[in-house]
């Protein structure tokens, strides 16, 4: 923790709050003065607010890295306490019994970490930003999705510079309704306002799982605070395996799946693709669904504690990484594929935290941000070249048509698929020696599956991009008449993210290869603490350790062989299936087992087993399960069991009233209520002679009065 | 021929003021009950002023330019009630306005 | 002698406005207000009455003195002039056309005369037309003196009218002397002028454009200035320039509204182009404004005369017209400005000595319309000011 | 009893009081038919002098067929109305139909009873004059109304409407003005004032100054309201909204015809000289001849009292004139005849009035001197009068007609702030003085 | 022209009573009262009658303008002028007006074709008919309560006395001034009342 004094030396660092600020401000421009300006206007004013907020993102970064002198300290800027107090007004007990102060500050915490999300987030942003200046040129509600992208620029920066659970959550939250606002873009589509709702009502799920674990922390350890909650569990006071931060860091991960879409939670992701093409890019590949990701790295010292905890992530996240490519392998709508690749990805980076390498899932984030971007902005550039097109089976030799698009998006499937000096290589190649070699080999058999999906990731790339660019052209004519070239907006991105995407890679070359993995450098002072913590007490885990490393350079060099093998035999085979594909082809893996097509196609059937088992949108049998099945059951307990009681007290109450109706009109109204006003009737009736509304009867007996009093007193 | 004391005075202004309670009693037109209530003043007017003549002082006159000022107040306010009230219920009976509030 | 402003308004074009005319028909059986109320009442001004001009009748809904609504029951004067026309040659229905405005026969006239010779594709010879818009414009004086008499006498001042019928009589002996009519001229035919100037006309001519100013002065002493004449014509009936060319109103009571729009300058006809005038315009279309733009257009007029008396070319006064006009089938609008406004007439002939359909745009008729909306909310004395600063002629209204 | 009659008759001859004041029935009666007849006779002028003036100022010559320049005009004329059917519309409430006019032309001739022609030249004066005059001539009101209401029809409705309205609001103005006009009469040594007609002329002479010139302008802007206020109580131009021909026909008397009619324009003209004399009495100095007080003692009186012998010599002149100017035509033989005599007639006038001057030149209490007297009275007064009545007409022939609401706001919001404000200047300046 | 005439009837009041035929001594009933007297109070009481009896209220004010003449007339045979102008200018001339426009604003048809008497009218004469027994007795009881004169007023100065007593004289306050200021008051709340309740909207 650094004075204040120290921070103040560096402009930019001293004022890091002001980034998530910049494109809050765009938003708000939007949402108050959108409807009326032009579509220029807005372009300027939200692609600005994203251009200033990423060079001021690096000028902090480079502060920052001046502030550390490499040492990773994180800087930590409170602005000031929104939640809770400082004078411990909100207090609560811990699980110790002892009271603690509930703070959570709009405070910003720059570490290396962050640094690393900070800066992808703006300039992917960035980049999708001005891409989507072209791509969204003719559609309506212009404003609006600027105004929603960049809503969500400041909820992910939120998220990312948080300096404590709450904080994040806050953007966390806020990305999770910019991702719904931006899939229901096209809300008059039904398809597209389902899916945002499923997307949001899946990722409550996890939320729900986030708040707990927080909260389960806090109770536990009595801060939010990332500054706080480090040293706390790093100091050795907490026995691995402790229950209660199992319990914490599985809830952390559930909301992790949710975000990150992992299994069983990954079923949003595929149907978000119904959002507008760069959201699927910025949101849905790059940023947001890297969210968990960031955050299982964030809360890396719990995870550490938690072995079940790790051996969980690391399971889901092989599974889901296997399970997504299958599925990939066959599916055809171009951002389908790209979305079950995404899933896919996201497999591994978990698979990575799971093993214990950190800072490689980390760097997998990092280089896929860039060539998943690369390859979503690539299909939004087929797909406008397309006229909307979206079937791969429909498509076919359009290299020499989009020629820019064709040679970035070949770079980018170069890269996913682990093509040596490509980003994808070096960050993949490093999670699957990861999961060789960490706790002694007590992940090899993830390292199989990994190497599986490293295989079938380079098979439906290959299919994709072969589907695509080459063969026979299957489209239909007026739809080929109007193929061509995006506009510049949208192939400069492009060709950024392709140099990207090459390059990110080099980061983080590993010392096998002759590099000194600076990422990995950079980023030790996050995790390093946990490698001791490690060490002390089980020091056969340190198998990330450097020391390690070195004994095992051969096994890392095989391993780098035959996952570039699985990379050229993928896409082999993809080219021999596809490449030549004409108008009538038959999908190969079809022709080959149908069984197995029809259950990839239907990706496994999850959805429906999901509409059976817990939406209930189909019945089994004459059962309905899940919610709509818990909604007609208490339905029907609410219908049979509650209202019957109710009725029959009801009709108790009835009976009771009836009764009590007689004794009230009779016997209350009619005796004594009744009975003295009848009676006062009776008797009033002489005085009702005197007074009866015509005024002329008053005045006729005052009159009489006057003559009587007169005569009284004349003739007395 | 008799000459005129005020008891003469007195007999007419008593068959006015009976005329004019004669008026307010039976008629159901407001507008004529208020001249009646005119007829009446008018007759209390006669006697003072008779009466002003038999003592051979003033009072009794200034008494009647009183009344006289009484009776174009009572009729301006009485008539704009009246206005009031047609423009509401289309009637100017008397005995068809009987009740405390409309 | 008011200067009327000529500011802001473009010269000689209608601007192309729109406005939201309020229906002018009246609900007469449906009360306005819920309640019962004692003051409204329903009144028929006319057909016998002496502020309609003739035989108009304006059903009048009045609360207490304020109007709240008008409508206007017109056709007890109606001759069914243009199926008249109909039945009789060209030539023939000449003089029926005098029997429209009465008290701007030549006009009238002028304007038959030129929309045949237009169906014809006749030119009358410049005398001819020089004849023409000396009587035409002596014409409107005339027509603007009966205004102002009749207007003024509506308003309750009654020596106007006097002095006005005093000066008219005048030009009515120079119509008399030059056709022997004074009232329905038919002073001219088809392709130019029946008669040749009568010897003095000239004479007579100039001896009225001597006479005329200082009585129009004279008018002016008794009016302009006149503080009740200014309260009961200011503001009084006030018609914007978006109502009136919604309305189609047309002559003074739109040039009033600040609307530079007269045909002589529009679309000149009859040699008009020849002549030096300028057209009065008003600022806020009232009462006031109305009678300040017929005022000055009286001198404007005499302006008119005197350049074309001074400027009376020799030569025909007719010219090459076949003794039995049977135009080409075809149709024809022409109108001309008359002292009332636009008046135009549309000829279809079917090539036959009679015209198929003559249909007449008068503008009394047009001009009626806009009673309605300039006097909802004024109180009935303004009715008659409205309806005398219109300036309708009965006999034009229905035809 | 004859005697007593003759001596009845007789007797008030030398009297300074108004006969009602003397208790003189008798005088009192004859006084009463003098005027009656005498308004009629004037009204039936003032018909033709409107006529003839209002033609000139509109440059025409207005009635010249029946009697020469138009003169029996007004005789045919009320032969014509006398004989006219009299049409009673169906739906008219008959009685009160026929009873208006009356109420009207009662209204019109009662107030002359106190209408002071001379300090003696008066049915009576009632020591509540004004009041009387004021109280009486605001019962015209009630024959308007009456006759607008019992006609059955809008226009006379609303006729009726706005001139009762029109006349009670400019009765306010008026009465204001009044009061400080009467107000002036008590600046006297005893402080006490007077509501008769007589005493305000009285209190004008003794105060040495025509109410209109006292306290200027006070009594000037007081004067020029009632002069405004009387137009409009008299309903005439500008202010004949409730007969604007061309907005409701004839106003209130759109369904009456002939004599009833006649009635009608009877009392409107005696109205209008009842106000007139009013203004006059209150602010003209009545009976007095200018400069009474400056320009006094016998030499002055006689030279005053030739006036009247010399405006009818005037008049006969004219006649003259015209007699000489009429064309000689055989066709205008009897017309010229005719005012040849009529010029006979206004000669001889003018030579009794001279021959009473000279005979009464001596004021002392012989017939003679009275009768020039009362001459002299009756003749500056109606002097005063007949120039009222001929701005009745100018302004007829000069203005337009006000509108009701403009009318009303004059009345109320100008004519009404400015008298009340005259009335009160005049107390604080009449308390300041005396 | 004689200066002693600044107020005649001031000056003379004794004038009033040359009386020219019947030169009857009693100072207090000059010619022919008597046949003045019941001449107006029969006009008085008859027409009295017909305000309430007639049918068209129209008619009954205009009878009952007839009545408030008489009165005024009365009063004027009361040497009380005052009184009589104050009963004209007020009454007839001001509120009788009044009365004809409310009529006018009323008029409704029906009015007349309907029942014109209420349903207590026989009750209500009874009680007037011994309301006006009872001043008969009164007036017959008390006659000799009634002095059997009539004191002369000075007629002259009737309104300059009526001042004083309203007014008050030079330099004190009159009797009823504050009354008299009261009853101003009283006008002006009633005048305020009556636009108020009749105006349509304020």
């Amino acid at each position: 923790m650094h004075s204040a004094a120290t921070a103040g030396d560096f402009f930019f660092l001293s004022r890091i709050w002001l980034i998530p600020l910049f494109p809050a401000f765009g938003a708000a421009m939007m949402f108050f003065f959108g409807r009326r300006l032009q579509k220029a206007t807005v372009s300027a004013i939200c692609v600005g607010v994203v251009v200033v907020a990423f060079l001021f993102a690096c000028f902090t970064v480079n502060d920052y890295t001046h502030f550390a002198h490499g040492t990773g300290q994180p800087f930590e800027k409170i602005v000031y306490t929104w939640l809770g107090s400082g004078d411990g007004h909100l207090t609560f007990l811990k699980k110790d019994g002892s009271a603690a102060a509930f703070n959570a500050d709009a405070g910003f915490l720059l570490d290396p970490l962050s640094a690393i999300w900070l800066l992808f987030v703006t300039g992917v942003g960035m980049l999708i930003h001005i891409y989507s200046v072209g791509y969204m040129a003719h559609e309506g509600g212009y404003y609006r999705f600027f105004g929603y992208l960049n809503l969500f620029m400041f909820a992910m920066l939120t998220l990312i510079l948080a300096n404590n659970y709450i904080l994040m959550f806050v953007g966390w939250e806020g990305v999770g309704l910019c991702s719904y606002l931006l899939i229901g873009f096209y809300f008059h589509r039904k398809s597209a306002s389902d899916a945002a709702n499923k997307a949001f009502i899946v990722n409550r799920i996890g939320d729900a799982g986030f708040i707990l674990g927080a909260l389960t922390l806090v109770w536990y350890l009595g801060s939010f605070r990332f500054t706080d909650l480090n040293p706390l569990l790093r100091s050795g006071h907490f026995a691995i395996g402790d229950p209660v931060l199992t319990a914490a860091a599985l809830l952390l991960f559930v909301g992790a799946c949710g975000k990150s879409a992992q299994l069983p939670l990954y079923v949003w992701l595929p149907d978000a693709m119904e959002g507008p093409t760069p959201v699927s890019a910025l949101i849905h590949a790059a940023t947001m669904v890297t969210a968990g990701v960031y955050m299982v790295a964030r809360s890396n010292a719990i995870f550490v504690l938690a072995p079940t905890a790790m051996k969980t992530v690391a399971i889901v996240g092989a599974l889901t990484a296997i399970f997504a490519a299958s599925i990939g392998l066959v599916q055809n709508d171009i951002k389908r594929v790209l979305a079950y690749s995404t899933v896919s990805q996201l497999g591994y980076m978990f698979l990575a935290l799971g093993v214990g390498a950190f800072a490689a899932g980390v760097f997998h984030v990092f280089t896929h941000a860039f060539f998943k971007a690369l390859l979503f902005l690539g299909s939004g550039s087929v797909i406008h070249a397309m006229s909307g097109e979206q079937d791969m089976k429909f498509m076919g030799d359009l290299r020499q048509r989009t020629p820019t698009t064709f040679w970035t998006m070949f770079i980018g499937m170069l890269a996913i698929a682990g093509i040596p000096g490509l980003a994808g290589f070096f960050s993949k190649d490093e999670i699957l020696w990861q999961s060789w070699s960490s706790e002694g080999g007590a992940y090899r058999v993830l390292w199989f599956v990994g190497f599986a999906t490293a295989l079938m990731t380079a098979f439906y790339m290959g299919r994709l991009i072969f589907l695509t660019f080459f063969g026979k052209p299957r489209m239909s004519h007026e739809v080929e008449h109007h193929i061509h070239e995006s506009p510049k907006s949208m192939t400069v991105p492009l060709v950024i993210l392709a140099i990207c995407s090459v390059a990110a890679g080099w980061l983080g070359v590993p010392p096998s290869l002759g590099g000194s993995n600076p990422f990995g450098k950079f980023l030790e002072p996050v995790f390093a603490k946990e490698a001791h913590v490690m060490q002390v007490e089980e020091p056969r885990q340190l198998a990330a350790g450097e020391k390690e490393e070195e004994h095992t350079d051969p096994m890392e060099y095989t391993l780098m062989g035959l996952s570039v093998g699985a990379a050229i035999v993928g896409l082999g085979l993809a080219w021999r299936a596809y490449a030549h594909a004409g108008k009538d082809y038959k999908e190969p893996i079809a022709q080959a087992a149908p069984p197995l097509y029809k259950v990839l196609y239907n990706k496994w059937f999850v959805d429906e087993a999901y509409d059976y088992a817990f939406t209930g949108r189909r019945k089994v049998g004459d059962v309905r399960l899940g919610v709509l099945g818990l909604g007609e059951a208490s339905s029907w307990f609410d219908a049979k069991i509650i209202d019957g009681i109710v009725n029959d007290a009801g009709w108790v109450t009835r009976a009771v009233a009836t009764l009590s109706t007689w004794w009230d009109k009779w016997i209350i109204d009619g005796l004594l209520v009744n009975g003295p006003a009848v009676l006062s009737r009776f008797l009033s009736y002489p005085a009702r002679l005197f007074e009866w509304g015509l005024v002329q009867w008053y005045a006729l007996v005052m009159t009489a009065g006057l003559v009587g009093f007169a005569v009284y007193y004349v003739w007395k | 021929m008799v000459p005129i004391t005020t008891l003469h005075y007195l007999v007419v202004a008593a068959a006015l003021f009976v005329l004019g309670v004669v008026g307010v009693l039976t008629r159901r037109n407001v507008v004529i009950i208020l001249m009646s209530i005119e007829l009446i003043l008018n007759a209390v007017n006669l006697n003072l002023v008779a009466f002003s003549r038999m003592w051979g002082n003033l009072h009794g006159q200034v008494f009647s330019i009183f009344i006289v000022v009484d009776a174009a107040a009572e009729a301006a306010v009485g008539l704009g009630i009246l206005i009031a009230f047609f423009r509401n219920k289309e009637t100017i009976n008397v005995d068809e306005i009987d009740l405390l509030k409309w | 002698m008011t200067d009327v402003p000529m500011a802001n308004v473009k010269d000689n074009t209608l601007p192309n406005a729109v406005s939201q005319v309020p229906s002018s028909h009246l609900d007469l059986e449906t009360p306005e207000h819920p309640y019962l109320d004692s003051n409204e009442l329903i009144i028929n001004m006319g057909p016998q009455h002496p502020a309609t001009h003739g035989v108009l009748r304006v059903i009048l809904k009045l609360d207490g003195e304020k109007v709240l609504g008008t409508e206007c029951v017109i056709g007890y004067l109606h001759r069914g002039v243009e199926k008249i026309a109909e039945n009789r040659t060209y030539t023939m229905f000449n003089p029926y056309v005098d029997r429209m405005d009465y008290v701007a026969a030549v006009s009238n006239g002028l304007g038959y005369c030129q929309a045949v010779e237009k169906l014809l594709n006749v030119e009358a010879p410049p005398r001819a037309n020089y004849i023409r818009v000396i009587l035409t414009e002596l014409n409107r004086i005339a027509s603007h003196q009966l205004w102002l008499g009749t207007h003024a006498l509506d308003i309750g001042a009654m020596t106007p009218l006097f002095y006005t019928f005093r000066d008219r009589e005048e030009i009515l002996k120079i119509f008399e002397k030059y056709c022997g009519a004074r009232l329905t001229t038919h002073a001219f035919r088809i392709g130019g002028c029946q008669y040749e100037t009568y010897a003095g006309f000239e004479k007579d001519v100039k001896n009225f454009l001597a006479f005329f100013p200082p009585k129009i002065d004279e008018y002016e002493t008794l009016l302009t200035g006149n503080r009740i004449w200014i309260e009961r014509t200011k503001n009084v009936g006030v018609i914007s320039a978006e109502d009136c060319i919604a309305l189609g109103v047309t002559g003074p009571v739109l040039r009033a509204s600040g609307v530079k729009w007269d045909i002589r300058k529009a679309i000149p006809y009859a040699n008009y182009s020849d002549f030096d005038f300028e057209i009065p315009i008003g600022e806020n279309g009232d009462t006031y404004d109305r009678y300040l733009v017929r005022m000055i257009e009286m001198r404007q007029s005499l302006r008119i005369i005197e350049q074309a008396i001074n400027g009376l070319p020799e030569g025909p006064i007719m010219a090459k017209v076949p003794k039995v006009i049977k135009p080409a089938p075809g149709e024809i609008y022409h109108s001309i400005e008359a002292p009332k406004g636009e008046l135009g007439y549309f000829i279809v002939s079917d090539g036959s000595t009679q015209p198929y359909r003559l249909r007449v745009r008068p503008p009394s008729f047009v001009n009626l319309q806009a009673l309605d909306l300039m006097v909802r909310g004024m109180l009935v004395a303004d009715v008659v000011a409205v309806i005398g600063t219109l300036d309708i002629v009965l006999g034009e209204v229905d035809r | 009893m004859l005697t007593s009659t003759i001596n009845a008759f007789t007797s008030y001859l030398g009297s300074p009081l108004p006969p009602g004041n003397a208790g003189n029935q008798l005088w009192a009666l004859i006084y009463v038919l003098i005027i009656f007849a005498g308004v009629a006779v004037v009204v039936l002028c003032m018909n033709w002098i409107e006529r003839k003036a209002l033609a000139h100022f509109q440059i025409r010559l207005g009635p010249m067929r029946v009697g020469p320049h138009g003169l029996l005009q007004p005789i045919a004329d009320a032969l014509k109305l006398m004989l006219k059917e009299d049409i009673i519309p169906d739906e008219a409430d008959k009685l009160v139909f026929w009873v208006a006019p009356l109420i009207g032309l009662v209204a019109a001739f009662t107030v002359y009873t106190v209408i002071p022609f001379g300090p003696s030249q008066a049915v009576s004066d009632m020591n509540i004059g004004i009041l009387f005059m004021l109280g009486v001539s605001s019962l015209g009101v009630l024959g308007i109304v009456t006759a607008g209401w019992a006609s059955n029809s809008h226009y006379p409705l609303i006729g009726a409407l706005r001139s009762s309205a029109q006349m009670v609001s400019y009765e306010v103005a008026m009465g204001l003005a009044v009061v400080s006009a009467i107000l002036m009469t008590s600046l006297n040594r005893t402080g006490t004032g007077t509501l008769s007609m007589i005493g305000i002329v009285q209190a004008q002479q003794q105060q040495g100054i025509w109410f209109l010139f006292k306290f200027f302008p006070l009594g000037l802007i007081a004067f020029v309201i009632f002069a405004i206020a009387m137009v409009a109580e008299t309903n005439r131009s500008p202010f004949d909204l409730a007969e604007a021909e061309s907005e409701l026909t004839a106003g209130f008397h759109t369904e009456y015809s002939g004599l009833r009619w006649s009635l009608f324009m009877l009392a409107e003209y005696a109205a209008m000289i009842a106000v007139s004399a009013i203004a006059v009495t209150l602010w003209l100095g009545g009976w007095l001849h200018p400069f009474p007080n400056a320009l006094n003692g016998p030499a002055w009186e006689f030279i005053f009292s030739l006036f009247p012998g010399l405006t009818f010599g005037a008049l006969a002149l004219f006649a003259v004139i015209g007699t000489v100017r009429m064309p000689s035509h055989s066709f205008f033989r009897i017309q010229r005849a005719g005012l040849a005599v009529f010029a006979l007639l206004l000669a001889f006038i003018a030579l009794l009035l001279f021959v009473i001057a000279i005979l009464g030149r001596n004021p002392d209490a012989s017939i003679a001197a009275r009768f020039r007297e009362g001459i002299d009275y009756v003749y500056w007064f109606m002097l005063k009068v007949a120039i009222f009545m001929y701005l009745f007409i100018w302004y007829r022939a000069t203005w337009p007609r006000y509108r009701f609401d403009q009318l009303m706001k004059v009345g109320w919001k100008v004519m009404l702030p400015i008298s009340l404000g005259v009335l009160i200047l005049t107390a604080i300046v009449g308390v300041f003085v005396s | 022209m004689n200066p002693a005439l600044v107020i005649p009837a001031l000056a003379h009041p004794s004038r009033m009573a040359a009386a020219f035929i019947d030169s009857a001594p009693n100072p207090a009933a000059p010619i022919a009262t008597p046949w003045f007297f019941y001449g107006l109070a029969a006009a008085a009481v008859i027409s009295g009658l017909l305000v309430i009896t007639r049918r068209n209220a129209v008619h009954s004010a205009l009878s009952l303008i007839v009545t408030l003449l008489s009165v005024a007339g009365l009063y004027l045979m009361l040497y009380a002028p005052f009184v009589a102008g104050v009963q004209i200018i007020v009454y007839a001339g001001g509120i009788m007006v009044l009365f004809l426009f409310v009529i006018m604003l009323v008029n409704i048809e029906r009015v007349s074709k309907e029942r014109q008497f209420n349903r207590i009218w026989p009750v209500g004469l009874l009680a007037s008919c011994a309301l006006l027994a009872l001043f008969m007795s009164a007036i017959q009881k008390g006659k000799s309560l009634f002095l059997d004169r009539m004191v002369q007023l000075p007629e002259g100065t009737n309104t300059q006395q009526i001042a004083a007593a309203l007014y008050g004289e030079t330099g004190k306050m009159g009797q009823y001034t504050f009354a008299f200021e009261i009853a101003s008051l009283l006008l002006l709340v009633a005048i305020l009342g009556a636009v108020i309740m009749t105006k349509k909207k304020i």
